[in-house]
């Protein structure tokens, strides 16, 4: 079953005036069939990139990749946009950030979702709406039969959400890409949105690649994580075994500077100095090193390889991870330092 | 290859080049010993035309003018007056604008309906009833006899630029209210002038800037016609519009009388162009249609 | 419906201040507006019967409130000058002006449209780099440099279409109709297509790449069909609204372009009045075309509304 | 939820007591009116941090404003230092607005793009011509230093020069030169990074104690408002639905929307079970809100009292106050929620 998405070293570089960005820098792993993947980093990790180069939805004009995606077994990297269409929507799929500017203004709701039905698999008409309609009854909307002729103007921001999935699972595929699905909705509609993918995604069997810059969202709707860090994946595990053992300090300092509800008030936050490389010129070795509170030598001349954590499925990018003598050592001088 | 490249942006500088040497010609024409003159009258005689790059850079035309003198002569007219009408357009419009997009409500509402009302007047058509009733104006009036053309087509070219730039302005000056540092600088106890003049001008500048340039050459493009309908400043001084009209009939014997006026119109008109597209487009200024 | 009334009422507005302007400035340095109502030279006795008829003793508003009403009856009056009723004047002179009005925007939306729509599709393309440049060019062009150049290497050396292009109506011979009105049509028509040529190209690669079209993409969607449905439908809505921006120009360059082309169009009959003093003619005509303007404006306000769901969406909210 | 009443605020030296305030905006030329806030009433005690959350629409932003004046609320008093700033007019006006400052969302809009960063932050002494100049360049120089921005670089840079966390920092200088005593935070950081939100979090606590600073922190993120205040105030619709102090108000949510809120907020904690308070629905309008308890279209406890009568604000016990009519606890006759 791992042949159902093979990642394979694959990197994006744009170029620009400046030089070339590496957006996506060396990118490997696995998705089964029926999983869910999060891809957790923040603006400018390259999550996003990477979503929409599985996709195959780059501009081809100044875009640079590599490396192999295998779908079902078969190379899809590279492909031209034309061969892409067979995929499109029919084996996957995708959900945008921003549910306003994501649908067709000047579209009614019931053709928007039923048109991949038409031009995808060639079905009549009525057909493709009554289809359109039950569609919409799954992603749960009120009054499904109304708003097929309804337009996005006069849905609220959770609801275009959901036509956004009712469209994106119209033609059945295996494969949902979510990119930031939730960001712009408030926390009310993003549970909501959150439960109903999972739900959909459970009763159809499909994989779903979940990116996001939230870790709390990722916690509670993924099996697999992986953490990104300027391009790279730094770290990934099982949802649970990442939580339970972060190894990468970057995962560990991350999730230590979110406010968490369950300390007093007025804790202070861990953070992180600095900010994230530039994918210019990216920093030789270990790209959080200059960040790191423990980054040693080795750490700013020598990249660090994605190595195995013992525990099964977990790999992370460090010469000195969380918890080994190195790292407390470092830490516990940098303590002393600062009081 | 990191290294930033920089391409020369040769439509810029040549647009700019052209400007620069044209309004030097034009406005120190009546020192320059080989254009001075030679618009009047010709050494060489009445009814005797000689084509291009002869002993006339541009050729003569029917009565022995030399078109390159008139052309330069015509430059320093149309020039002053586009150049006139749209500083008076960009003061006036610009302020109503401003006022219009800043305050909002009431003013809004009357400056919107202004610039309506004037929009509504095809440009040309009103420029040509305009000059035409002050002519008559200055005929039967004597308080008004100093209502030469030059002054009535300057004033009615400035009227015609006002609602185009204070639409423009308006709709600038209420983006760039709504941003945040408009809202902090209230905060600060900032007055209205001062958070019009420190925070909300210098955003407009460049869009300012743009659409003066384009302006500049719409305002080049109706003197034109309007020259052309008849409707140009007195003679002698002829404007490059009424070169072209009063050439034209000759066309088939000396073509440069006309054709030539025709390539200084439309070089300066495309400079202009270049020269507020570009400044549009370094700003991000989406294009305004004037 | 309820836009339409207050658009419709709007439109009223305007057109009252319009006119109201028209007189004002028509009469701008008349000595006595009853003889140039008359038209100049002509008899002490017709010149009372024009203080009669259009009640010159009474107050300013009075006689506008008169003229009004003649306009809206679409009685324009009788021209002395002329000899003729301006209502018969207009019957002959509109016609041609109309024609080199439509085959004008006609011209520009067939150079613009396709041209828009390649060079946005292959952009920064050679074709998409050598239109732009070409469209900038005729952008800056004006409208008698254009008929020079049109009338001198068309005209006159190549003598293909007529230079003094009299009218003949459509119906009466279509061959010669098109033969008298190309040239003073392309005169207008590359203009516009210049202008819509930038703008809708400018809008079509904004919308190819919004949100929407990327989401269209990833649904397998064909680009044929993501171009002509969603995007163009999009991009459709800012050309509509710059045919009506532009209908002022337009209007202007006619004016030119009639008078170049010795067409016998209504631009050319104002010329003639405003330099003949006859203001009846000149009062009527002006009117006339900033409520052109200004119903053009209206009509193009009122069909945004239909096409653009949002539009109306916005409108209705009770 | 639709709380009115006065009932929380507290008697004692308050530095700014809100009553009734009340901000409506017309909608186009309909004739109809976004009920942004409508009847609030709140205070906040000398160095104390009052943290107002909601969701997108609660018109908590509006509330920022309105305490400001800007633009002037309909009706209600905002009392200063015992001063009513809806009374005032013209110079005290602006007088007394610097006594009060903002901080914005968006770092970018928040600074006038065509300014030295320098000249930004030295505007307010310089529209109200505090000391000398050398007395003004001494200021903004340890204002800059403070919140950590190189005066040097200040001096030679416009806004675009720096990252988003710093243009924020930046902002937070501009509110701290004219030494006001209440600054208002409108979502100072939820349009940065995690690991830069922890950052300005932290600078905003330490600004906090260094200055004497009273602060109004107005958020959509309940861990960090709750991570940042001392009391808090939950937002719907234009309404005020609970205040209380921010460790009691997470321990012992009493409002059915509180509760919602909390429970919708994506923990990062796999091990933590999914909550089950979910609720239907996205909010109402507010060009129509509804009757009653505007909470009572979505909420779980909803009876016939809450679509007629507006419960009011009520003292449910160690400072703790809600305005319901059916608590979750602390309520004359508590209702079971079976789900």
């Amino acid at each position: 079953m791992s042949d159902f998405l093979e990642v394979t070293d694959v990197f994006t570089h744009f170029e620009t005036p400046r030089g070339q960005v590496r957006a996506v820098d060396g990118v490997t792993f696995t998705l089964e069939r029926g999983k869910t993947l999060g891809i957790v980093g923040e603006s400018g990790s390259g999550k996003t990139i990477l979503s929409r180069t599985i996709m195959g939805l780059l501009p081809t004009r100044g875009t640079v990749r590599g490396g192999t995606i295998r779908y079902k077994g078969e190379e899809i990297q590279g492909r031209a946009p034309s061969e892409m269409r067979d995929i499109w929507g029919k084996q996957m799929a995708m959900i945008f950030q921003d549910p306003m500017s994501s649908l067709n203004p000047l579209m009614k709701i019931g053709m928007q979702i039923a048109e991949p039905l038409i031009h995808n698999l060639d079905m009549p008409k009525d057909q493709a709406l009554a289809t359109a309609k039950r569609l919409l009854d799954d992603v749960r909307i009120p009054e499904s039969v109304k708003r097929l002729n309804q337009y996005p103007h006069e849905l609220s921001g959770g609801m275009r959400q959901r036509v956004m999935i009712a469209i994106a699972l119209a033609c059945g595929p295996n494969l949902l890409l979510a990119d930031e699905p939730t960001t712009a909705l408030d926390v009310t509609v993003q549970a909501q949105i959150l439960d109903l993918l999972r739900e959909q995604r459970q009763d159809r069997n499909m994989s779903m690649i979940l990116v996001t810059h939230d870790l709390g969202v990722v916690a509670g709707h993924t099996d697999e994580i992986a953490v990104m860090y300027g391009g790279k994946i730094v770290e990934k595990a099982p949802t649970d075994g990442l939580f339970k053992n972060m190894l990468m300090p970057y995962t560990a300092a991350l999730l230590e500077s979110i406010p968490k509800m369950n300390r007093p008030s007025h804790t202070r936050l861990t953070t992180i100095p600095g900010r994230p490389p530039d994918l210019v010129s990216p920093p030789a070795g270990c790209r959080f090193a200059p960040r790191c509170p423990a980054a040693q030598e080795r750490c700013h001349s020598e990249e660090p390889p994605l190595s195995s954590a013992g525990s099964p499925g977990h790999v992370y990018a460090c010469w000195y991870p969380v918890g080994s003598p190195v790292y407390r050592e470092a830490i516990e001088r940098r303590a002393k330092e600062t009081v | 290859m990191s290294a930033i490249t920089k391409k020369r942006d040769w439509p810029t500088v040549l647009a700019a080049a052209w400007l620069i040497g044209l309004t030097i010609l034009a406005f120190t024409a009546d020192y320059l010993p080989f254009i001075r003159g030679y618009a009047e009258s010709s050494p060489e005689g009445i009814g005797f035309s000689k084509g291009p790059f002869t002993s006339f850079l541009l050729g003569s035309d029917q009565l022995g003018r030399d078109v390159f003198a008139r052309c330069i002569y015509g430059a320093q007219i149309s020039l002053r007056i586009a150049l006139f009408s749209i500083i008076i357009g960009t003061v006036v419009g610009g302020t109503l604008g401003m006022v219009a997009g800043f305050f909002g409500k009431a003013s809004d509402r009357a400056i919107s309906a202004f610039t309506d009302v004037m929009l509504a007047f095809p440009p040309i058509v009103i420029a040509i009833l305009v000059t035409g009733r002050f002519d008559a104006l200055r005929k039967n009036s004597e308080a008004f006899s100093w209502l030469s053309r030059t002054w009535s087509i300057t004033f009615v070219l400035s009227i015609l630029a006002i609602a185009p730039l204070a639409r423009i302005v308006r709709a600038q000056t209420l983006s760039i209210s709504q941003r945040e540092f408009v809202l902090a600088a209230r905060s600060l106890g900032a007055r209205n002038g001062r958070v019009l003049v420190r925070e909300i001008l210098p955003n407009l500048v460049p869009a300012m800037v743009s659409v003066i340039f384009t302006g500049v050459a719409v305002l080049l493009i109706a003197e034109g016609g309007l020259a052309f309908l008849g409707y140009s400043i007195e003679l002698p001084t002829p404007t490059w519009g009424r070169l072209i009209a009063e050439n034209r009939n000759f066309i088939r014997e000396a073509w440069w009388g006309t054709i030539m006026p025709c390539v200084m119109l439309f070089a300066t008109v495309l400079s202009f162009n270049v020269l507020g597209d570009r400044i549009a487009r370094r700003f991000d200024i989406r294009e305004a249609a004037l | 419906m309820r836009y339409a009334l207050q658009r419709l009422g709007q439109f009223i507005l305007v057109f009252l201040v319009v006119t109201f302007l028209v007189m004002v400035i028509t009469r701008i340095g008349s000595k006595d507006p009853a003889r140039d109502l008359a038209g100049g030279l002509v008899a002490q006795e017709q010149v009372d019967e024009v203080r009669e008829l259009y009640r010159l003793d009474e107050p300013f508003v009075v006689q506008y409130g008169n003229w009004i009403k003649n306009l809206v009856t679409l009685d324009f009056g009788y021209s002395y000058a002329q000899n003729q009723s301006v209502n018969d004047m207009m019957k002959q002179r509109l016609l041609p002006s109309f024609f080199i009005g439509i085959w004008a925007i006609f011209i520009g939306l067939l150079l613009a449209v396709p041209t828009a729509i390649y060079s946005a599709y292959r952009r920064d393309g050679a074709f998409d780099k050598t239109m732009s440049t070409t469209s900038f060019a005729f952008l800056s062009m004006p409208p008698i440099v254009i008929a020079v150049l049109l009338s001198f290497f068309i005209g006159v050396k190549l003598r293909w279409f007529p230079v003094d292009s009299n009218y003949v109506a459509l119906w009466d011979n279509p061959w010669q109709h098109f033969r008298n009105f190309i040239l003073p049509s392309f005169t207008l028509g590359l203009g516009l297509s210049a202008v819509w040529t930038r703008l809708l190209r400018a809008d079509l690669i904004n919308t190819l790449q919004s949100d929407f079209i990327m989401l269209a993409r990833a649904k397998g969607m064909s680009p044929r069909r993501i171009l002509w449905v969603h995007a163009l439908r999009a991009s459709a809505l800012s050309l509509i609204t710059s045919i009506a921006i532009q209908m002022g120009g337009l209007i202007g360059g006619a004016v030119v372009a009639e008078q170049f082309f010795a067409m016998p169009g209504i631009g050319d009959r104002l010329v003639f009045a405003i330099q003949q003093n006859d203001l009846l003619v000149v009062q009527a005509i002006t009117a006339l075309l900033a409520i052109v303007v200004v119903a053009v404006n209206l009509l193009v306000d009122l069909f945004y509304a239909v096409i653009d769901p949002r539009i109306r969406h916005a409108r209705a909210i009770k | 939820m639709a709380g009115t009443g006065k009932a929380h605020l507290r008697s004692g030296d308050a530095l700014l007591r809100v009553e009734d305030l009340v901000v409506e905006f017309p909608v186009g030329r309909t004739g109809l009116k976004v009920n942004a806030v409508s009847g609030i009433s709140f205070d906040v005690m000398r160095g104390e941090t009052l943290g107002i959350v909601g969701e997108s629409g609660c018109g908590k932003s509006t509330t920022g404003r309105g305490i400001m004046q800007l633009p002037s609320p309909n009706s209600g008093a905002v009392v200063f230092n015992g001063q009513d700033l809806s009374q005032l007019t013209g110079s005290d006006m602006r007088e007394a607005r610097t006594k009060i400052q903002m901080i914005f969302q968006d770092p970018i809009s928040s600074l006038n793009p065509r300014r030295k960063v320098r000249d930004i932050v030295k505007e307010p002494l310089d529209i109200w011509k505090r000391g000398t100049s050398a007395e003004q360049d001494a200021r903004v120089d340890k204002v800059l230093e403070d919140v950590g921005i190189d005066p040097q670089r200040a001096a030679e840079s416009q806004p675009h020069q720096f990252s988003g966390g710093q243009c924020q920092r930046i902002s937070i200088a501009r509110s701290l030169v004219l030494d006001p005593s209440l600054i208002i935070c409108d979502e100072p950081v939820s349009a940065l990074d995690v690991s830069v939100q922890a950052q300005v979090l932290n600078l905003l606590e330490d600004l906090k104690a260094a200055y004497g600073l009273t602060m109004i922190f107005i958020a959509h993120d309940l861990a960090v408002v709750k991570n940042i205040s001392d009391r808090v105030a939950v937002m719907y619709l234009g309404k005020l639905c609970e205040v209380a102090t921010s460790d009691d108000l997470y321990r012992r949510p009493a409002h059915h929307y509180t509760k919602v809120l909390l429970d919708s907020i994506p923990v990062p904690d796999p091990s933590r079970p999914v909550a089950h308070g979910r609720i239907e629905g996205e909010p109402p309008s507010p060009v129509l809100p509804p009757t009653g308890c505007r909470f009572h279209t979505r909420c779980p406890a909803a009876s016939d009292r809450c679509r007629n009568e507006e419960p009011q604000m009520r003292d449910v016990g160690d400072n703790h106050f809600v305005a319901c009519h059916h608590p979750a606890w602390g309520g004359d006759a508590p209702v079971s929620i079976t789900r």
